[in-house]
């Protein structure tokens, strides 16, 4: 089994447009879900006991069944309760709402790190909820939550691989698809893991660069 | 209106079925040092809250100045919640220093002193930042206004926050045993800070452990001991001999750090 | 949809079980020994550790299954369908456990390290009586989240002919024609398991106490 | 000692294949079933040996058979010239003339012309899509033709309305329409005929092998089982012939 | 062998280019508490720790009962480490306890004190936990063997520290301010315990801020400040009239505490 790139570098245009499809749903469906999963832990924090447990349920569910099922569910059952999306539309919705669970989770966890006495004490001085928010509560867990996302963008990238089931024309789409009309899967596969490989360590990179710009409070240590 | 900055009455606090504040009454002149002492769990941290209303009392009513603090009664004679502008309106007479300090980490020590000036009080950088280097001046610290809280020694970080109180100009400032998170040495130079308001008539409640301090620097001292108020008075009448037998058992586990010899 | 679809669906539930529970534990003991090689100091270790990590985070699991599943034969290697999959879903999540873990294993206070020294123990004994359950137990949290996301990544081993939940529905997806009802009852049971791992996940975490917890 | 030998020594064959494609392979009630599994039966039979099946995603069944996970590949593919240049095929055992299928309640399409200006789903990089293609440069207002990954997922959406057909070979489309009467119904074939062929391996090792599978075939088809078959899970024969040496496409 | 059951000999210790020990030289007779006091900063945590080896000296050496630490110096005069087997002999013979207790979280006070006898000592599950459970009784606290550290409180874990070091039945003792994260209320349990060790003749070396301690329980007492020895001498030396200075100084920060008084 010998490796022929050519084959596959022969079909440059049709490749190019797939990785940019796939980048283009990554960065806008991720975008969303973190900040879908804001809105619902904020909402989850300040809604009260009510909302907090009935939004447990949905987060629960998404997390608990595969994103599979989810896609198709929206995509092919959509249509028989009247919302019939597109394939892109709904393949970002799809990928924004699974994100989204996992990012409440994420911002969760954040606004559990902050100390209570952090919040109280501007509360004492007068600093209105959303002004807390905006500049308490989201700098002060930004450190915390940057590694768990870097993670969960990764993840919502290998995702984006499905999107192809409802006819996104997403790389691995692309890729397999010249690699079996040229007969050649291993280049294919081959050729894919690299772009992924590059495109997860970019976002590692991004995060270890924001955690820097963002520690610098912390790195004089007293 | 009356002498008296802070007015609490009949005021209860529950948490579950544990109540923690057993119906406590108490009057804070203007212009005095009031002090809150007690053993470890009897209520003081929880009646200081109150008076900040970071926790809402169960029953009861606190007067700030004269107005009700987070709570009206409404014709009926029903306790109602005040509206969050109003609240935030009597609130913003108060200041509260903390233990654990509460510096934002994330913002500068002059940051934080003008960030409630800027997002509160609506003023531009420049002149937020200049009425807070005045603050930081007054706790002796204009020259670590650019460093992070992470880069300051504990006292310095109360220090901080004490300018962080002040810079909103309130009427009563209540600090929740601002020194017993510091080290022996980093204690006086909060204490001196706290000394130098004291002399400048600002009305204070000050909950500590730092029996020294209250003897000397308090006008009034009030004793907590499991949710009740057990007495309130002046510091020559509370610690005189005989004394209230709980405060002088109380007196007695200072003994090791030798601070009853003092009294 | 009749009972007896229902039914080849939860038997092949057994298969997504079976296979994620025995990568999650294997995986973990991987993930345990690569943070073991990252703390060794060792250079060689540390780098081999890092690279580990990253490769094996940064390609997709489909990928690597049919790399192992389609290269090992190549170079004289023949391993049946389940070992491969078991394989590709240990070294995968092992990637992932090793780089929550890496949190954990920062977030053991130095001082109780300190005095495993002063007691005596040699720095492995203080790696695996002290560090480990430390570092597991603080990132028990995240582990458990790994692990639901490893019982859904679990679909993938179809390609190299596993027959689980997923790939069970597809099947009958494929000669009943009807989608909606049998990805519905996939993702239900998908739903059960998962609960049941988040429900424990969080009972574990409430009976083992944490560090500093009062 | 070639791929025949061994396999004859051992008394097993290894075939591999999807079984997501009926009626060729299938999940029915929890058994493997389908055409496949009565030809490779009666090949066995022919050949002296056990078959053992090994099946997987279709992503991984020529990457496994080129890899050695297996001797051949026992699900059907279209038979076309750029695959011959890759792999051998069986001679054909069905037709893969590609048809229509459409919603049953739909009475705007009776003939394959009838689907000018529509949308048609057919499955990515398949031979049928290409013919899809090709058919429909001859219409205007062209259809427009949309990729799926797999004809199940194409099948779902014409159920849901986003496309008004699906093109696919006759054997298969047939057998989707029997199963859901009410929702699917077949359009009459159209484009050039094809067929379904199982691939194998070029290679010289492997020449005997596919030389005695052909065999058994072209002997199955001579007594009238291959046509059984035929009757048997797509009711209906082909007359197909007994090799492809010049595919149509 | 001499008397002394630790010889610090011109010990320097530096971070970088910051010189936080400077050349001290300390004897601690055997059987003796010796007490180091000093600002905050001043090098105690930092010379305490070198004499578990948890710091490395940069030059200088230390001697427990006569066997030097850490390091030795081969026949060219030259320093070398010592290999871990015996570094780890040396070291068994003392025994430390931290400010921060440094209870192992996941195991039970029982286990905590029998799991250096299990691993390190070898002995078996039953045997160990029988030795422990006589440390424990020792701290009085028996009956709270099963507890995990979270559900004991601060004195109580601190207690339980000291059982496990003196488990392995050390020769020395190191305390590292063992109160100070502790209530003023629980402070008298800890200090009673140790000074139930003192009276049964265990070396201890103690950092404290505790003067009230230092000057009835020790027998010996050094003042450290900005990385210098600068005195070492009995309590009623020490604290004797007209003190050193520097004490002096120091000893006044206290006033608030009221422990000068005590004196
Ligand atoms: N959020 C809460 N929920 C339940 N109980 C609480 C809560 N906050 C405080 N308590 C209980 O209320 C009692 C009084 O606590 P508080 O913190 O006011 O005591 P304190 O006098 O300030 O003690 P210390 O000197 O230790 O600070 C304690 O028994 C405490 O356990
Ligand atoms: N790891 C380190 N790196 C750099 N400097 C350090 C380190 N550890 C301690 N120091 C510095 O060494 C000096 C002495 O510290 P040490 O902790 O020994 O003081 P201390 O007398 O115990 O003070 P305290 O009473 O506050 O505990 C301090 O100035 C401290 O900042
Ligand atoms: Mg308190
Ligand atoms: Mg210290």
């Amino acid at each position: 089994m010998g490796f022929d790139f050519d084959v596959i570098l022969s079909k440059q245009d049709q490749l190019i447009s797939g990785i940019a499809m796939t980048i283009f749903v990554w960065v806008v469906g991720t975008l969303l879900a973190a900040l879908i999963g804001f809105i619902v832990a904020t909402a989850r924090r300040y809604g009260g006991v009510l909302v907090d447990k009935a939004l447990t349920v949905p987060i629960e569910v998404i997390r608990g069944t595969p994103f599979l099922v989810q896609l198709f569910l929206l995509y092919f059952g959509g249509p028989y309760i009247g919302l019939s999306l597109d394939a892109l539309p709904a393949g970002l919705l799809a990928l924004s709402v699974y994100g989204a669970a996992y990012f409440a989770e994420i911002f969760r966890a954040g606004y559990q790190s902050v100390p209570p006495g952090h919040v109280e004490a501007a509360e004492c001085l007068g600093f209105t909820r959303i002004q807390i928010i905006r500049n308490i509560l989201l700098p002060e867990m930004a450190l915390l939550v940057i590694p768990p996302s870097v993670n969960m963008a990764i993840i919502l990238l290998k995702e984006t691989a499905l999107l192809s089931l409802i006819t996104v024309p997403e790389m691995t789409m692309t890729a397999s698809a010249i690699g079996s009309q040229e007969y050649a899967f291993v280049e294919a596969m081959v050729l894919i893991a690299l772009v992924y490989w590059v495109l997860v360590e970019l976002a590692g990179l991004l995060g270890r660069f924001a955690e820097k710009k963002l520690s610098r409070y912390r790195l004089a240590k007293a | 209106m009356s002498d008296n900055a802070i007015s609490v009455q009949h005021l209860v606090k529950r948490f579950g079925t544990t109540t923690v504040l057993d119906d406590i009454s108490l009057e804070i002149p203007r212009g005095q040092v009031s002090c809150l002492i007690g053993p470890s769990g009897s209520g003081k941290s929880t009646l200081l809250r109150c008076m900040a209303f970071l926790e809402e009392a169960t029953d009861g009513s606190i007067f700030i100045e004269g107005s009700p603090l987070g709570f009206v009664y409404d014709g009926a004679g029903k306790r109602q919640r005040q509206s969050a502008n109003d609240l935030r309106k009597v609130r913003s007479q108060i200041g509260m220093v903390f233990q654990q300090f509460n510096l934002w980490p994330h913002m500068t020590a002059l940051g934080n002193v003008s960030a409630a000036l800027r997002r509160v009080r609506k003023m531009g950088k420049a002149e937020a930042e200049e009425k807070a280097m005045l603050q930081l001046r007054k706790v002796g610290l204009e020259n670590r206004a650019g460093h992070y809280p992470s880069q300051l020694s504990g006292g310095q970080q109360q220090r901080v926050a004490i300018a962080r109180s002040l810079a909103l100009e309130p009427k009563i400032m209540l600090f929740d045993e601002p020194t017993s998170a510091l080290d022996p040495e980093l204690t006086g130079e909060v204490l001196n800070v706290m000394r130098g308001l004291a002399s400048e008539g600002m009305t204070m409640v000050v909950v500590t452990h730092e029996i020294g301090f209250a003897a000397t620097v308090g006008n009034q001292i009030s004793f907590l001991d499991h949710g009740k108020l057990l007495f309130t008075d002046a510091p020559s009448k509370v610690f005189a001999k005989p004394r209230h037998p709980r405060l002088e058992q109380f007196l007695d586990t200072y003994l090791d750090r030798g601070a009853s010899t003092l009294i | 949809m009749s009972w007896k679809l229902f039914n080849l669906l939860l038997e092949a539930s057994l298969m997504t079980i079976f296979v994620s529970t025995i990568s999650i534990l294997i995986g973990l003991v991987l993930a345990i020994l690569l943070s073991a090689a990252n703390l060794s100091g060792i250079r060689p270790l540390q780098w081999f550790s890092k690279f580990f990590i990253s490769f094996f985070r940064g390609t997709p699991l489909l990928v690597q299954l049919l790399l192992l599943y389609n290269l090992l034969p190549v170079i004289g290697v023949q391993i049946p369908s389940l070992v491969t999959a078991i394989i590709g879903l240990s070294i995968c999540t092992a990637a992932y456990q090793a780089e929550n873990l890496r949190g954990g294993f920062e977030g053991v206070p130095t001082g109780l390290v300190e005095s495993a020294d002063m007691a005596g123990f040699t720095p492995v004994q203080t790696f695996f009586h002290i560090r480990v359950p430390i570092a597991l137990r603080l990132t028990l949290p995240a582990l458990i989240n790994e692990a639901i996301l490893i019982l859904k990544a679990s679909s993938l081993v179809s390609v190299v002919g596993l027959i689980e939940l997923t790939r069970m529905a597809q099947n009958l997806v494929a000669s009943t024609f009807m989608p909606l009802e049998i990805y519905a009852s996939a993702g239900l049971i998908y739903l059960v398991i998962n609960l049941v791992v988040a429900t424990a996940g969080r009972q574990l975490e409430r009976r083992l106490p944490g560090v500093g917890s009062k | 000692q070639d791929a025949l030998a061994r396999i004859k020594e051992a008394g097993v064959m290894k075939v591999g294949t999807e079984t997501a494609f009926a009626p060729f392979d299938y999940i029915d009630a929890g058994d493997h079933v389908g055409l496949n599994m009565d030809v490779f039966a009666a090949i066995g039979e022919e050949l002296g040996v056990e078959i053992e099946w090994i099946t997987l995603d279709w992503a991984g069944v020529l990457p496994g058979l080129e890899a050695g996970q297996f001797d051949m590949v026992a699900g059907p593919a279209t038979i076309t010239k750029a695959r011959m240049e890759r792999y051998r095929f069986t001679p054909p055992i069905a037709e893969a003339t590609v048809a229509l299928l459409k919603s049953a309640k739909d009475d705007s399409i009776t003939k394959p012309e009838d689907i000018a200006g529509k949308t048609i789903g057919s499955g990515h990089a398949t031979a049928q899509l290409a013919q899809l293609e090709e058919f429909g440069k001859t219409l205007t207002p062209a259809p427009e033709t949309k990729d799926y990954v797999s004809f199940n997922e194409a099948y779902a959406d014409l159920a849901a309305g986003r496309i008004a057909g699906v093109a696919n070979s006759l054997p298969n489309i047939a057998f989707v329409a029997q199963q859901r009467p009410e929702i699917f119904a077949v359009v009459a074939p159209f484009g050039t005929k094809t067929y379904f062929g199982f691939p194998g391996l070029k290679d010289d090792d492997h020449a005997s092998l596919m030389d005695a599978i052909d065999a058994a075939i072209l002997k199955m088809k001579a007594d009238g089982r291959l046509g059984e078959m035929q009757q048997k899970w797509f009711g209906q024969t082909f007359d197909t012939p007994d090799a492809v040496t010049e595919p149509n496409i």
